[in-house]
Parts: structure tokens; C-alpha cells; sequence
């Protein structure tokens, strides 16, 4: 499955859910915002929330800023 | 003697506001918060950084004792614990309407509240907002529910607009972000502290305590700054500097400063002279 | 982290300094200095009530429950505590350089110390010195042992000369005494803090707890001041900023403030964003 | 030698404008747009008064020898020669876009160009534009062929939106209309010059002759200014100052100040002394 | 509609006086001071260049075509026509009072007026004057008939003092001898004009012309400069400049301006509208 | 007829086109310009421009502003 | 004997030495600076410094001043 | 006969009085003024003010100066 997380182009991954793709990034899921085009996915849904070929998943966190 | 800043019900316990940018580690970041005595940090959002954290080969090349974690990493909670400080997520860097929408939208997710600091800037060299966007954007997302904070310029109807579109205070600048000029308009700010009902913190420009001082005087009900904490040389001396600059300010304003005059007048009696 | 003023060997814990006069009473004057922080007061020199203090009919006309202690009563020290605090004698009201001579040795006399904060006034108006006048008094002083800190002018001539001529510190005013303007001139006030080798306070002019922030980011090493905290509708709140004016300005001072720019720079981070 | 000003290929010959409001009659109205050299001077567009010109009973009651010309006559270009002076009409008064279409529209056909200052007010107290409504009436107006010169607040990010949406000219103001405050924030106009290619008008706020030379200097193509002039006590000296200063400013302007200095630098020569 | 300054019975036709050093050559001055429109030239009083003036080898070196008069050359007169400038020649380089007498004593022998521009200075940094010995040259000076016009700081006192001892004006600094600052007190500048009853002229630290029209403004009498022509890209034009901002000051000052508002004043009416 | 000029309503006036409403106020048609019903009449048309019973005419003129 | 303290002309008084003047006065001496004939008395010769006919005497203390 | 004219020892000079030197010197004496040791010679003495060995001279004029 070919995904596009964070921009980056990705082939490599296995993760069939927003949950499976968090943990095989090993990134927290308590501290993050997932976006699956354009779409927010609420955190209750990470579980359920199916990835499918071509999806454009976006993963953001906080960061120093004024 | 309660003298406590309330947004929508909130409480703000500081009058200082800071930023969490620009500094060279978390732990500079969590050293000079705690010295400023704010109880609110702005932070952005921003990507995670999706190479693979468990990869050990990446460690056999950088030492993590040597080399500092990198800036967008999702640790900055570790350092700024939420229960102790107001996270107010911004979203700088937006040049769109759509874009803040977006970023407000996924700052409240991976957030804990409504706050956000509602940024629509106009250009890069300025980073002036474009008032018209913010004004747009002020009244989507006050309908969603957030407690909208905009950056906004100094412009006493743009104030008044945004209040009307429904956001929670404003934050007019003071002069540009970064440029350390402190309130270049006075008269401005003034103007919309006795015409718009609601509470006005100063945003961005500000560049020493003094210049923090003048803001609490004049009647603003708190200040937001980063780059003047992260860039003097000593920030954590500079933080301790700008609390004390708040309290000093605030507590001036409500203590009803004397008139000024052209000419003087004694402090010591004329009566009881040899 | 020590960052403590010395003038002739005597240490100074507080940058601020405050005078006495112009309070409702001793008990609020008290209570100011107290708030304030300030460990150095001034006082004027006056002639002692000589009204018979032991006569009883005095005090069947005048209740001393209702009527307050005279200004000029000798009681001032019940209330300011020479062990805690420095008693800086004044020669406030003195126009010639004989008067000014005279109070400065009866002050050594009446107290504990060889400080005298000398005033040489040059007309009523203004209350700005008679420099010349105050530069022979200076000199005459030092020689007779006094630690002398002159009021003076904001010229950085007249300030070398008065250190040329044994004053131990400068003491240039901010604005007329009790106009509360702020420093009006802070060019000459950096001159003198660059080309003058001596301890600089601000003395006089000052208005509220930015102007003395402001002065301390200048790097002078004290402010002095009186009216404009006994003239604050609330002295004691004015106190208290005062005293947080004096921090923060002192702390941005050795922080190393941000250079002034016209133009912005990001205070969040542009990578990672979406 | 040629300084002129260009605007949309009108030439003006003089970077001084004036408003013909307030005046105490139209005479002097006349005499001091002429003592001000100005070339441009703005009117209001307003209803003729309807009142029958022709009664004759009307002068049995007020004798025209005695009472003035009622100001919203039709007669103002009986006195500013249109042949002589570039007519520039506004919306003032203007809340909406709306109504600021209206007057323009208006204006036009009472007039003889396409010039417009466009103002869309945003309330009473401040006078201070509505940008928003502004940028809208700007690129309305700009496509059916008006010379649209908006009077704007004075952000770089809105003087750049209203050039790219037609305007020919920003007009920013120095300070609320008729405050006399001279140009309060010079970084955001100074910005504006370097960032924004178009002429910049200052417009409003000015209050005396060093306000005028002040904002030329700073690089601005004119000036725009009533009350500075109609409200000074003797209108006719003020307007000659007007023009003076506007001189003073752009020759400065154009011929490079010296840098500031913290330090002297002496103006006679060293060698040759006894 | 005569405005003359007159001094001592001698009557100034200009408001600007300029000074005559640091110019390119004598050309360059004498067009700079043509069209600064001043009849009042600042000279030095040095040495005359005693090389051999007939030696005809001279000139097979140096050729007058190629290389420029020397500025000390004694041709300066040449340029500057007496009859039609009235020449101050002042003390310039002068650090004590003995210096400060020999100089005015020659310039008198040299000229033809009793003017002396008096300057004691205290030292070679700031070119602030050495008040006390100016106070005492002026006394000695104007006993012997100079028409003093002493060169010092801005402390009203020390104006009032040289008037009592016999000085003809007063001319207080703006800011330091080509340090470009403009008025940096314009408190103590009012202070001086509403207390003393003597002529003041602004000396030294005027950068562009907006300076002298603010100098203008506050009600001084005229003001005098030198670098900010000479030194500026375009000393001809500058001069200019300086003239027109001389008169645009003088007017408005005389003119009454308008009182600053913190809000806005319609200048358009609202009878009429739609 | 009726007509709103200005704001006050007329019952007194004869005139049936723009040019001679102007004539009848005694307005120099020169130096104004004049909307009947929020639409703008071209000077070349105030001779042809009829009015109606209940119209709004607004006339104006330049005054001193700012 | 006649006196002048402070500036009051005095003939009540019977001190005979300075201490005794301000026992009289009942002024503490320990706060106060005191003059004669425009000579400062040091607080150690209060008791030994005699009051003659005509003196005048200056006794001062500090007040609140800046 | 040794003068020091304008700081520079000069032995080379002929002049026997004030007049001469100047004359010596090119000087045209209407704009200058001259000093010999430390007195002003006033212009109409020019002609009688003797020139002696070891004599101060100062010749100065006026130079541009602000």
C-alpha cells in the first residue's frame, strides 16, 4: 500500500488503521493530531479508522512557537 | 487583592504570556517558563517527525548525550507540563484562511482545549495579519466553538470587528514579531482599550521589561512574547526580568500614577528652614 | 549571582531608593518604604517643633486621636528604623552653597553618617541645581570627610566634575523633581554612564514603574525617587511596583536585551508544517 | 530639478493637499488654499440645500451682507477654480460600501475626473476606516475606471492588498482625523514606502508644520491635511507654514541627512589653533 | 507681518544662522550658505598659513587648478562677503577660560563686530560645554563689551545665570556638535524660553530640517547649524531645505496649531448627506 | 405630483423632467449631479428624464471637506 | 536671659547649657543637631557649652523630605 | 633677529615691526589680527609696534567654523 504521511511518500508500511500506522511509527497517540485527507480523524476513532492506498495522512504535534 | 484575568472563564493566573520558539533546548524552554512565572505558553503545530524512532541503527550515529533533541519532536510536553501551564496552540505560519481553519482545527484535536491563537498573516517580511482573512476565519471557527485569540494589528475597528465576529479578546501587536521595537503606537492602544469591551493582550514587538511595563500601564490586560525571552542572551535572567516587568506594570496602573508636569515641585516641606 | 551596589565601601541591597516627604502620614510613609523595598531613605533637615511638648492645655484643644503627628515633629525615626534602613540626609531648599554647607554638617551631626545627598537649588520653579554652586560645595564636603552624592543636571561635563571633585557617586535628574516625566534625555544619560567612572542614580522626574525600569536598562545603578509614589492615589501599591520596576529593569540590563529591528522574524518554526 | 508627483499620468505640481472643510467662509477657504500653493484640494459631495433661491422674501429676512454663505451652497467652485486646482472628491461620512459606491458615482458626475478619496468610515469616535469594506469599495470602484486613492489605517499588509486591487495611490493616516498628532507609528509608514511600489499620501492626524516636513523626510510622496490649517488660529499663516514644510522635508529628503551619533564631531577645524 | 530677531539693536533678517566649516571647498560654502538664506556665517579664528605666499616653486608643485585652496587659507572672506553676512566668529577649541578670552579677543581685532560665539569646552567626546568657566568668560566678556552669545547645555538655570552675567542670547544645545539628534529635551528648551527673558538659538545637533522646524515651534528665536549642511549627500540642497523648514516653523509657531486630540474631529460636515 | 427631493417631500413642484426640476429650484445644472430612485442621471439626459409621482430625486453639489 | 531658638525670640527659658535647653524643650538630644551662633555644638559638649545672653540657637532633626 | 611666528621659529624674517612682517609674509592686514607675546597689536599700530629678538607673533584670521 502505497501511503503519503507527512509528505513523505511511503511504501513500506504496513498499517492498515490510523492506530496500527501510529504504533509502526512508534509516535504517542495521546500528543498528536491525525488529519487522512484533509480530514480530521477524531482520536476514538484511531482503531477503526481504515488506511487505503493513496491516502494522504497527516500526523502533527506540538512544537516550540510564539 | 485578587486581581485574576478571566477569558470565557477562564482564569489566567499570569499576566505574562510566552512563547516556547526559538529557544536552543526543551530544557532552556522549561528553565525560562518556570523564571517568567507564566501560567500560559503558545506553541505551534507542526508534523511529527516520522523517521522510524525504534531504528537503532540512527542512535549508533547520534548520540543523543551529544546532540540536542530535535526541535520538532513530540516531547515538548514533556517539558511543559499541561497540567501546569495553558496551552495556547497558534497557528504562525498560516497565509490562508483555509490553512488556519485547518491548523486551529488539528491543534484542538491534539490538544486539551478550545484556546487558539488565531494567526492569518499577510506577509513574510512583516508578518502583519491580514485582518480581513482574520476577521473571516475569526467568525468560522468562534461558530465551532473555539475561544479565538487573534493576532491582530493595532487598528482600533479591526478590534472592534473581530470582538463582534466573536472572538474572546484580542491581541493587538505591538510592533512587529521579532523586532523588539515595544509599543510603537500608544495612542492605538489606547484607543481600543476605551472602545472595545474586551480584554486586550499585546502581541509580539515587545523587546525588553520596560516595554512590558509601558503595555501593563497602559491599561492592556496581559502580554505575549517569545523572542525577547529566547533571544537576549541571558533568557532566563530576561524572563525573571519580564515577570517582574508585568507585576510592575500592573501594579503601577491600579496604584494611579501622578500627573505629569512641566515644572517641579518640592518632596521635602519649605516649612522648619534655618 | 550577587549584584549588590558599593559606593565608598558601603553596601546597598536595594537599587531603590525612595524619600520620605509628601506622605499622609509617618504610619503610611512607613508603610511605602516597607513596600518598596528600599533600604536607603532620604530625609530633609528641618527646625524641631519647640512648641513645650509637656503642657496639657495643648492637648485639651488638640486630640492627637484625631489631628495627625506634625510633619516636622522629631518622631520620623520612630517610624524608619535606622538600623534597617540608610538615612540619606538631603539639603532640599538650600540656594546658596553656605546654606547647603550648613544643613549637609548639622545633618552629620543629627545622624549617623557621613552620606549627605547634596542639593544646591537653582530657582524655585524648576528646582534644577545651581551647578557651579553645587561643584564648590561638593569639593568643600569631600574634603571634610562627607560621602557626597550631588542632584545634579543630565551634563556629562558637570557630572565628571563633580566626581573629578570628590563626589563618590552622580545623581542626575530624570525630569523637574516631582513631574513625573520620566528620563527626558537618556542620551546624556548614557553619556555619562560611558564616559563617566562612577556610580549614576537617577534622581528626581520619575513618574511610574516603567520610567524606572527604563532607567535601569540604561544601566544606571539606582533610582531615587519620592513623589511619585506618594503621590500614587495608592502610594503603597506604587511602592511595590517601584520595587518590581527596579528588578526588572536591573535584570533585562544584565539579560542583553534583542537588538531593535523594523522588520519581523518567526518567532514558530517554519519546517514541519504542513 | 523636476520633483513632480504622478499619479495614474496626472501631474501635480504640488506634494501638499489640502481639505476645504471648516473654514469660516469660503473667502477664507480661498485665501488659504492659496497661501497653502497646494494644486489638489479635496470636497465633500452633499445635498444642494433646496430651499427656493429665488423668494424674494427670504433676503427681507437674512441679509446676505450680513450673514454668511451657508457652508453646503452650491458656490464652493465659485471660489476654488476648478481650471486652477485638481477637484479631488470624497466619501466622507461614508459607512458602508454602499454608500461610499453612491458618493463616488456621484462625484463623478458632478465633477470632471475620475479621482476619488475613498473613504469607508468605521465609527464616530476614531474615524478610522473600515479596511475591509475599503479593499471591497476600492476594487468596485477601481474596475469602472475611478482613480481610486482609499484612506486607509496605516498596515503595510492592507496599503499592499489595496494596490493590488486597483488603488492608485495608499492614503494612510498619520492620526485620527482632525487629532493633530503628527504621524504616531513612522516604522509602519516607513514600511509601507520600502515594501509597497505605489505614491503614499499621508492623510490625517497632521497637526503643525514639523509634522508635514517630518513625514517627508521619511520618504512619503504628499500630504493631505484640513484641519491643521482650518482649525489654526490664524488659518492663512498656517497654510503658508504648510506649504514651507512640505518643502522642507521633500528637499531634505532628497538631499541625504547626515547618520545620528551618540557623540560630538566637531565643525571647526583643530589645525591652525595658538 | 515683520518678523525680525533683533539682538543687542542688530537686526537678523534670517532665523538660520549656519556655520562655514567642513565644507568641500569655499565655493561649496559660499552656495550652501547662499541658499540656506542665513545672513548670520559662524567663522574659527586660526593661524594664518605663513608659507611663503610670493614663492613662485611653489606652484610648480601644487597646481591651483588641480588641487584646492587650503581651508585655512586666509580667503574665506573672499567668499563670504561681510557686507552682506554678519560674521560670528566663535571660540571653537577653546577648553579654558584663558583660551576662550585670547580667542574672542583676536576675533574682535580680526572683525568687525563685537559678536562672539563663546565656547568653553569641556571635553573632546561630547563637546559639551564647560559650564561654570563659560559663565565666568561671559562675565568678563560682556564687561568688556562683547555681545556674548555663549554656546551651552540646555539647563534653564545655567540660561538664566548667563543672562544675569551679561550675555546678549542664549544658545543651548539641540544635542551634541554634529551628532545629527535633533532636539533630544525639548522640555527643558520650553522650560528656558518661558524663564528667561532673552533671545534663544538652538546650537548644534540639528540633523534634517524637520529638527529646526521643531525648534521653531517651541517658540525658539532661531537656530544655528553647520553639519547637517555641510555633511548631508547634497549640501546645496539641504541648505535649502533648512531654510524652508526655518520658515515653516516660524509660521506655525506664530500661526497657533491645532491642540492634540487622542480622537477624531470630522473635517467633512455630516449636513447634507444622503 | 409628489416628489422627494432631498430628503423632503414635495408637493408643490411642476416640473416633469430633471432639467426643469432644476430650472424650477433654480439649480445651475453645471456643477451638480443628480440620481433619481438611487440610479444616476447623466447630465446629457436631465432634458429627457421624466419624472413620476413618488420619486426620489437627490441633488448634489461639492461643499468643503476634508 | 534672652534667647532665640529656632528662630523664636525667647525669654522664658533658664537653661544655662545646652542640655539643659533641650531637657527644657523636652526634645530627646539623641536625634537632634544643635547650633550656636551658627557654630555646631557636638552631641558630647551639651552639657558643658554654656547659653549666653543673645544666642541664638538652632536645634534641628531630620522630617520627611526627598 | 629669531621670531616664533604661528609656533615656527624663524630666522630668515627681515621685518623690524608688525607692518613689515606682514608685508614679509604676503599678508594683506585687513583680515587678520596679530598678537605679540600674548597682547593684541592694534591694526593702527602696525606701523609703530617693534619687532624684538625672541618675540611671540600670532597672525590669525578667519576659516570656516561652525
Amino acid at each position: 500500500m502505497k501511503l503519503t504521511v507527512n509528505g513523505e511518500t511511503r511504501e513500506d508500511l504496513k498499517a492498515a488503521t490510523v492506530q496500527e500506522l501510529l504504533d509502526e511509527l512508534n509516535i504517542q497517540s495521546g500528543r498528536v493530531a491525525v488529519e487522512v485527507n484533509l480530514r480530521i480523524v477524531k482520536k476514538a476513532d484511531y482503531g477503526s479508522f481504515s488506511l487505503h492506498d493513496g491516502d494522504a495522512v497527516e500526523i502533527v504535534n506540538f512544537v516550540g512557537g510564539g | 487583592m485578587e486581581d485574576k484575568l478571566i477569558i470565557k472563564g477562564i482564569e489566567f493566573k499570569s499576566r505574562l504570556w510566552v512563547g516556547t520558539g526559538k529557544y536552543k533546548d526543551f530544557e532552556e524552554t522549561a528553565r525560562a517558563i518556570e523564571a517568567s512565572g507564566a501560567d500560559v505558553v503558545t506553541v505551534a503545530v507542526r508534523r511529527v517527525n516520522i523517521i522510524d524512532r525504534k531504528s537503532e541503527n540512527l542512535l549508533d550515529f547520534i548520540d543523543p548525550k551529544k546532540y540536542k533533541i530535535l526541535p520538532n519532536s513530540e516531547n515538548l510536553l514533556d517539558f511543559i507540563d499541561p497540567k501546569k501551564y495553558k496551552i495556547l496552540p497558534n497557528t504562525a505560519g498560516c497565509y490562508t484562511i483555509e490553512d488556519a481553519l485547518r491548523y486551529s482545527r488539528l491543534a484542538r484535536e491534539a490538544g486539551v482545549s478550545d484556546l487558539i491563537k488565531l494567526e492569518v498573516i499577510g506577509d513574510e517580511k512583516t508578518l502583519f495579519p491580514d485582518v480581513c482573512g482574520l476577521l473571516k476565519a475569526t467568525e468560522i471557527l468562534a461558530k465551532e466553538g473555539f475561544i479565538v485569540l487573534p493576532y491582530t494589528n493595532d487598528d482600533p475597528i479591526m478590534a472592534k470587528r473581530l470582538i463582534d465576529a466573536g472572538a474572546a479578546a484580542v491581541m493587538p501587536l505591538a510592533a512587529p514579531i521579532g523586532s523588539g521595537l515595544g509599543i510603537r503606537n500608544p495612542y492605538n492602544i489606547k484607543i481600543i482599550l476605551e472602545t472595545v469591551d474586551a480584554p486586550l493582550i499585546v502581541d509580539a514587538g515587545v523587546g525588553t521589561a520596560s516595554d512590558v511595563a509601558v503595555a501593563m500601564e497602559l491599561g492592556c490586560d496581559a502580554v505575549l512574547l517569545n523572542t525577547a525571552i529566547a533571544g537576549a542572551k541571558d533568557p532566563i535572567a530576561m524572563a525573571e526580568a519580564m515577570k517582574y516587568g508585568v507585576m510592575a506594570g500592573r501594579l503601577a496602573y491600579k496604584a494611579g500614577r501622578i500627573p505629569k508636569k512641566l515644572y517641579a515641585t518640592a518632596s521635602s516641606p519649605l516649612e522648619g528652614m534655618l
